[in-house]
């Protein structure tokens, strides 16, 4: 009796769902799954360039997660770009970078009827689903800072190129190493893939001849964690004495390794350089731990998308390559392959001229 | 008049186990360090030893708290709400009067951590709460008051005084502040558990909470003032963290809890109460910070790192219990052969 | 605090409150509910039925064994770090070319294993399931990171990704109900009408008065943990198919919202004491709140203090109503006396 | 002259229970005053409420003349009052000088502990009791003779003025009593005021000068040592003659139903054999801590031995399975019935039924129905009072609750019933009920074990007498053989 009872936990748990879900029958593996899933179709509407951009759009931001400075300037950007449209500004999202966190708050999203979702996917398969039913319900879904899957979104709105940001980097950390030596990369999380991206085009840029003298002797993860970062800066500099130049192409791993070095002492001996907010680095910047790093302007980057997700809740575009509209203070964009609008060519901060900046 | 009782067997017995408790850790530390230093030489500079002890010290500090706590059959899991809630509240401070000197920052850090730890305690004995479920509970709400304050503010570096963050990295006598107050803290609560009356009585709480309401031990001030310890230095380890940091936001101190629990039963602490030593916990916090650089230094997967911290806990565990139960053996023994 | 001499009348003031605290919550859901579908826009709809239930359901399975263990007197922190390892297991096995028929039982066995860990740490060597599960949870997560690394597997086929997300019939009823009330009958039932069950509250509530009745204290728990294990593997399962992405940090943090919710719908941290329905209840009241602030653009934080709140409330009210009671027949008692 | 202690009216009720009704008496100064009465009668709420545990519901303290209300333990330390519990009280973690001197421990000029001198004192206190226990040893893993011991020492170097004993001398040796009595003498003579409680009636006289005897919550009388023989004192507390308590009916012995033979567990006991024929009742007796309980529990298998052998029915049975004990037909009614015995939270129907609930399952499920009808009949059989069936059975009064116990193990139909210390705490009336049935069932060829510390039952129950010292049987004596003075002196060790 007791027995049966036992099993009838344990086997019930396991079996059940197996039969809920295998009902379809046959194995599906990886290689015999469509991966492409159930994509929802485009709509099949052409875009009309001369359409007034309207007003009174509700456009909703959801960014990685709410309380991160860098999202922050993003979203703020996104602000005063509503404003200018005369739309309804709304900022939601989750208090961790969690892949699921997100869903919620686009069903939310779907729920409230926003005309448009502005989107950092911080996965870009798990918000999949829902930013198609998000579309199937009317919703225009623009993706900023990190892409959600190119089938669930009308729009991305990319920094910079890839090949821009690669080459900005590797020509920074050859100018701070003087042209020789060992350099080091501390990045975000191992599957990042704007740093990885970033990294891939670096580790090309080495490899050309003019960069032959310089070493990348160690890719580090951080983890995008301040105080993770923090440490791995310490095991860089432990590891390899001999290191010149700690490249760390995100913001909080930049801040944690200059902040470290700043207060040991490699100060002075080990420069760092990366992708950096000049809010944060100021201080590095001014006591010399920093000489240069660089970044686009994220307050632009919210900025475009409102103005993206207007142009296309108003008709102006579909998300086709090659078609045009205006973006308010930042003058006229095109529409790129796959749908990708780029902000620009990053900035280089320095000590002169940092203090320019405020963000 | 008789002499007090010379070693017997049965003392010694005890006391030899009691202590491997102690040395299993600095046995464990002194192989890690070994092996990572013969295979890293650099483990043992300076600097490196340096940085070992100022990220154990923030750590160490709430481990002693958390040990307090847990002696008397308690536990603290809002440890790493309230470090967010003082390290938000003084950054934002001295970043607003950065003229006030540290010793403001830190009092005012002891200050909103004391606070929460009473409201703690209150819950735990007046409302009759489990300390497990209370802490809970208040974990979510300091963590959510925090972010419905902060939301996504940011305290960074450039905005707080020079003499803040120097804080963090000056030294005096050649050992810095943090590591110094950390040593203050491991110390004057350990002699306080060891030395002093409330201590005691606080030992004696855990080990038998019935004989203590009988005793006519003061167990609701004692117990308020177990959560106060647990609490204020949770704050005081948030002025250390936003001084060494820097960079202060809402979700500073998230999880941290995790690692506190794991540095005081991996230093010896039973959760069951009654046994363990405050310095056991500093030394746990040590061991938990020497395996993270040592990981990063070994160049192992750092995933590693937290599936190893669980395994220690396990693993300290099943020794506490092994230990007891040899101990419960031996004087048995020892009282059938009388 | 558990003073032998504990007056039975405060025990008999206890249940009977208890009883209506299960009440109190049904009822406080049920208002909600209703509240919510007249006072927040788009609330009361079909869509947003699915988008509930969805939300609730890893939170309502993993409580289901939760509960049974709650109420033996032990806890089980470490089901989310199996939600995530069988989260990252799933994906490994799918790159390695597993083909998901094999992948599904699979996990949840290796989640029974994981389960039958804690259950054998805690059970056969008498450790404390606070301090074993606080090390499982971060052993779990830890070997969840190990398996899969930072990185998301995402490629999973769509039959069974659109079912979890689906409805039945394309309806407004989600699929995910299938398992839930599947299992929220098996569980209702194991507890409430068989003698595993009836022992289950006999071992929370006195565990040596339950071994001089015969009951096999030890193995008992120990199958608890066993099905706590299996059930965060499957809530992994569907987490992972629901949001096409296997990850290691999925579900991290859920614990502490399972066992509020539990405790929320009147279980006994002590053990002893707590139904099912309630605990249903208490999910559906946790999930049904937040739904509502969220529409209400009420942010994420204060849904945090909600539920702390929450949380220390469902322990608290009853004592506080408990005390009054014993202090007022006291009174009684002494003014009877004195006039 | 003004009394030390005096208690004045004093009532005390749990629930339905009345455990202390309008109870006054008073402690002079220089006097050892005895309280007397059957388990159950209330001796031990007085000793909780003087000791501040419990607040009398009515009625006054008064301490040198003063009305006092004691809000916890704390105040009637302060008031000079030290308690020695029943059950033993110590933090097994500290040391044995850290247990003594708890609370007021030496202190050296900085406020720390002075560790020397506090186990300078424990050595000190032990020497004046005679004894040797190393201070500095944890106070887990002492023997309960030993921790009686310490709680005494205890109690001594608070220098109190008034001293309760609850049964301290339960399990120690006759040595240890004698030292004890001349240190309390030596107290008694400085003034102090003894409150000793003991079910020894030579104790008493030996040490007491004053007694005050309880019965059922109430006060009976309180008098003059001198002025009542034991045999008064009995009466007193019983309230009824003897006979009529122990209703025992001849029945015709059987077949062996249990052999034990060898049974050791290290520490516990040592080489137990003894048998049980069906329709006999065989006691074990023997001080407290003589190992009864625990033969007993390893016999049903709720504990384990290491070597020997439990025969039941013609078949051995696996040690450690109380599961299979159960399913051979044997029923253990435990010791402790709020530890072991019941589970309070739950109804009186799931207490009933708990033993029985797969057998009352249909299909492996189980609905209230069958249960509760089970609950029903045997409740009625028992002549059970309560509200109702779904009532918890912490409700219950002590008889009530014991008869829940009994329906609980009746329910399974045994043919072997283990009875602990069936009786303790309970009023008078049901415990003559509880004879009665044991006996009947006994006459229906039911083989009873009845482990008990109370003589008059034990020789007013037994066929057969089986008693403990240390661990070891010490005498088999026969319903012939068996008076007070053989089952203590092989119980004691004196011959």
């Amino acid at each position: 009796m007791f027995r049966s009872h036992r099993r009838l936990l344990t086997a019930t748990s396991a079996s059940l769902l197996v039969l809920g879900l295998t009902a379809c029958g046959g194995g599906t593996t990886k290689d015999s799954a469509d991966s492409t899933g159930g994509g929802a179709t485009q709509p099949g509407a052409s875009a009309n360039p001369n359409a007034e951009l309207k007003s009174g759009l509700k456009i909703a931001y959801l960014p990685k997660q709410l309380n991160n400075p860098y999202s922050d300037v993003e979203t703020g950007g996104g602000k005063v770009a509503v404003g200018e449209l005369k739309g309804e500004y709304k900022l939601v999202g989750p208090n961790d970078a969690s892949a699921s966190s997100q869903v919620s708050y686009i069903n939310t999203l779907i729920q409230q009827q926003q005309d448009v979702i502005v989107v950092a996917a911080n996965d870009p398969n798990a918000v999949c689903p829902s930013l198609n039913q998000a579309r199937q319900a009317g919703i225009k879904v623009v993706s900023f800072d990190s892409d959600a899957s190119k089938d669930c979104r009308d729009a991305f709105i990319n920094q910079a190129t890839t090949q821009g940001i690669g080459e900005s980097l590797t020509k920074m950390a050859s100018e701070l190493a003087g042209g020789e030596g060992e350099i080091a990369i501390l990045s975000a999380t191992p599957n990042a893939t704007n740093q990885n991206a970033w990294i891939d085009v670096m580790k090309k840029e080495l490899a050309k001849p003019e960069y032959s003298k310089l070493k990348l002797v160690k890719t580090a993860y951080g983890n995008d964690d301040d105080q993770k970062s923090f440490q791995e800066a310490q095991g860089l500099l432990q590891s390899y004495p001999n290191l010149k130049v700690i490249v760390s192409p995100t913001t909080v791993g930049i801040a944690a390794a200059s902040r470290y070095v700043s207060s040991s002492n490699y100060k002075g001996k080990v420069a760092i350089t990366g992708l950096g907010l000049p809010n944060q680095m100021r201080q590095y910047v001014k006591d010399g731990t920093v000489k240069k790093f660089a970044l686009w302007n994220p307050a632009d980057i919210g900025y475009l998308a409102a103005f993206a997700g207007a142009a296309l809740a108003s008709g102006q575009i579909t998300g086709a390559e090659g078609e045009k509209f205006k973006a308010g203070k930042l003058g006229e964009y095109t529409i790129g392959a796959a749908g990708e609008i780029v902000l620009g060519p990053p900035t280089e901060f320095t000590a002169e001229n940092i203090d320019q900046f405020n963000f | 008049m008789t002499a007090v009782a010379t070693h017997s067997p049965a003392r010694k017995v005890f006391s030899g186990l009691v202590k491997i408790r102690e040395l299993g850790i600095i046995v464990a530390l002194a192989a890690l360090i070994i092996y990572t230093t013969t295979s890293q030489p650099r483990f043992l500079s300076a600097q490196s030893i340096r940085d070992i002890l100022l990220n154990t010290a923030i750590l160490a500090v709430m481990a002693a708290g958390q040990a307090v706590v847990v002696i008397t059959r308690n536990i603290d899991l809002s440890v790493g709400s309230v470090l967010g809630i003082s390290a938000f509240t003084v950054a934002s401070m001295m970043s607003d009067n950065p003229g006030l000197p540290m010793i403001v920052a830190l009092l005012v850090g002891l200050a909103v951590g004391a606070l929460a730890g009473l409201l703690n305690g209150v819950l735990v004995r007046y409302g009759r709460v489990p300390a497990l479920v209370v802490t809970l509970g208040t974990m979510y709400i300091f963590r959510g008051l925090i972010y419905s304050w902060a939301g996504g503010d940011q305290v960074n570096a450039d905005e707080l005084p020079g003499h803040f963050l120097q804080f963090a990295n000056d030294s005096i006598l050649g050992i810095p502040w943090l590591v110094l107050i950390a040593l203050v803290v491991v110390g004057g609560v350990s002699l306080m558990m060891r030395n002093y009356r409330v201590g005691r009585e606080l030992y004696a709480m855990g080990s038998s909470p019935g004989a203590a309401e009988l005793a006519g031990i003061k167990v609701a001030r004692n117990m308020l003032a177990a959560f106060i310890i647990s609490g204020a230095l949770a704050g005081l380890a948030g002025v250390l963290f936003a001084s060494r940091f820097g960079t202060i936001d809402a979700s500073a101190g998230n999880g941290y809890e995790l690692n506190v629990v794991a540095a005081v039963v991996v230093g010896g602490v039973a959760v069951s109460g009654g046994s363990g030593t405050v310095w056991g916990a500093g030394l746990g916090a040590l061991l938990l910070t020497v395996i993270g650089s040592a990981l990063t230094v070994l160049d192992i997967n750092q995933f590693w790192q937290q599936a190893i911290v669980g395994a220690l806990i396990v693993l300290a565990i099943c020794a506490d219990r092994i230990v007891a139960v040899r101990i419960a053996r031996s004087l048995r023994k020892r009282d059938s052969h009388v | 605090m558990s003073d032998a001499s504990v007056s039975p009348r405060s025990f008999r003031g206890g249940l009977g409150k208890l009883a209506s605290w299960d009440g109190i919550i049904i009822l406080l859901t049920v208002v909600v509910i209703v509240a919510a579908s007249l006072g927040v826009p788009n609330f009361g709809t079909s869509r947003n039925f699915t988008f509930l239930i969805l939300d609730l359901m890893p939170i309502v399975l993993v409580a289901l064994p939760m509960t049974l263990i709650i109420v033996t007197g032990e806890i089980d922190l470490s089901v989310a770090s199996i939600l995530g390892l069988a989260s990252s297991l799933m994906g490994w096995f799918w790159n390695n070319g597993l083909s998901i028929e094999t992948i599904i039982p699979l996990v949840i066995v290796i989640g029974a294993v994981l389960g039958a860990i804690n259950g054998f740490l805690v059970n056969a060597l008498g450790l404390p399931s606070l301090a074993v599960t606080i090390g499982t949870l971060a052993l779990y997560r830890g070997l969840a990171f190990v398996v899969l690394g930072d990185g998301a597997v995402a490629d999973f086929p769509f039959d069974y990704t659109g079912w979890v997300t689906g409805t039945i019939g394309g309806g407004s009823v989600p699929n995910v109900l299938i398992p839930i009330v599947a299992l929220a009958i098996v569980f209702g039932i194991v507890l409430h009408a068989t003698p595993f069950g009836r022992s289950l509250y006999a071992i929370g509530a006195n565990d040596q008065a339950a071994h001089f009745a015969g009951i096999r204290v030890a193995r008992t728990k120990f199958w608890l943990y066993v099905a706590s294990g299996a059930v965060a593997a499957l809530v992994g399962i569907l987490w992972t198919l629901r949001y096409s992405s296997a990850r290691a940090d999925n579900g991290s943090g859920l614990e502490l919202a399972v066992v509020a919710a539990v405790l929320l719908g009147g279980v006994s941290i002590f053990g002893g004491k707590g139904n099912l329905p309630g605990v249903l209840a208490g999910v559906v009241l946790l999930a049904a709140l937040q739904n509502a602030l969220r529409l209400q653009d009420v942010s994420g934080q204060a849904l945090n203090i909600v539920t702390g709140t929450l949380l220390v409330l469902s322990v608290l009210l009853p004592n506080i109503v408990s005390s009054i009671r014993t202090s007022r027949q006291r009174r009684k008692l002494r003014q009877a006396a004195t006039s | 002259m003004s009394a030390l202690l005096q208690v004045r009216d004093v009532s005390k009720s749990f629930g339905a229970v009345a455990a202390v009704q309008g109870v006054s008496f008073a402690l002079e100064p220089g006097e050892a005053h005895a309280l007397v009465g059957e388990n159950g009668a209330g001796k031990s709420t007085i000793v909780k409420m003087l000791a501040g545990v419990h607040r009398p519901d009515t009625g006054t303290l008064l301490v040198d003349g003063e009305e006092v209300t004691f809000t916890g333990p704390a105040d009637a330390k302060a008031a000079g009052i030290a308690v020695i519990y029943q059950e033993p009280t110590l933090f097994p973690d500290l040391s044995v000088a850290e247990n003594i001197a708890m609370g007021n421990q030496p202190l050296t000029r900085l406020r720390q502990i002075d560790r020397r001198t506090m186990n300078a004192n424990a050595t000190r206190l032990f020497a004046r009791l005679g004894v040797q226990i190393d201070p500095t040893r944890p106070a887990r893993g002492l023997s309960i003779a030993d921790q009686q011991l310490v709680e005494i020492a205890k109690a001594l170097s608070s220098q109190a003025r008034v001293l309760i004993m609850d049964e301290p001398t339960a399990a120690l040796s006759g040595v240890e009593v004698d030292r004890l009595f001349a240190v309390t003498r030596a107290l008694r003579d400085e003034g102090a005021a003894i409150m000793f409680i003991s079910h020894r009636f030579e104790e008493i006289t030996a040490l007491c000068q004053r007694v005050t005897i309880m019965r059922d919550g109430k006060h009976v009388c309180t008098e003059p040592v001198s002025d009542l023989s034991v045999d008064d004192m009995i009466r007193r507390m019983v309230g009824r003659d003897l006979s009529a308590l122990y209703p025992k009916q001849d029945a015709t012995i059987g077949e062996t139903v249990l052999r034990v033979e060898g049974l050791n567990r290290a520490g516990v006991f040592r080489d137990i054999s003894f048998e049980v024929k069906a329709g006999e009742i065989v006691a074990l007796a023997g001080l407290v801590g003589a190992g009864r309980s625990e033969v007993m529990q390893a016999v049903f298998g709720v504990d384990k031995y290491d070597s020997g052998t439990v025969t039941f029915l013609g078949k051995k049975l696996k040690g450690g399975n109380p599961r299979a004990s159960m399913a051979a037909g044997m029923g253990l009614v435990p010791e402790d019935r709020r530890q072991q015995g019941l589970v309070m939270e739950l109804s009186i129907e799931r207490n009933v039924t708990l033993p029985r609930s797969r057998a009352l399952a249909k299909l492996g499920l189980l609905f209230g129905g069958s249960e509760r009808r089970e609950a029903a009949e045997w409740t009625k059989q028992l002549q059970t009072k309560f509200g109702r069936l779904s009532d918890p059975v912490g409700t219950l009064s002590g008889g009530n609750q014991q008869k829940v116990v009994l329906a609980k193990w009746l329910a399974t139909s045994p043919k072997l019933l283990i009875v602990d210390e069936p009786t303790r705490g309970i009023d008078v009336g049901t415990k003559a009920e509880v004879h009665r049935l044991l006996s009947s069932l006994a006459a229906r060829g039911l083989a009873v074990v009845m482990v008990s510390s109370e003589l008059p039952e034990v020789l007013g129950m037994a066929d057969r007498i089986v008693v403990l010292r240390e661990g070891h049987i010490a005498a088999q004596l026969t319903r012939e053989e068996a008076t007070e003075e053989s089952v203590m002196y092989a119980a004691m060790g004196q011959s």
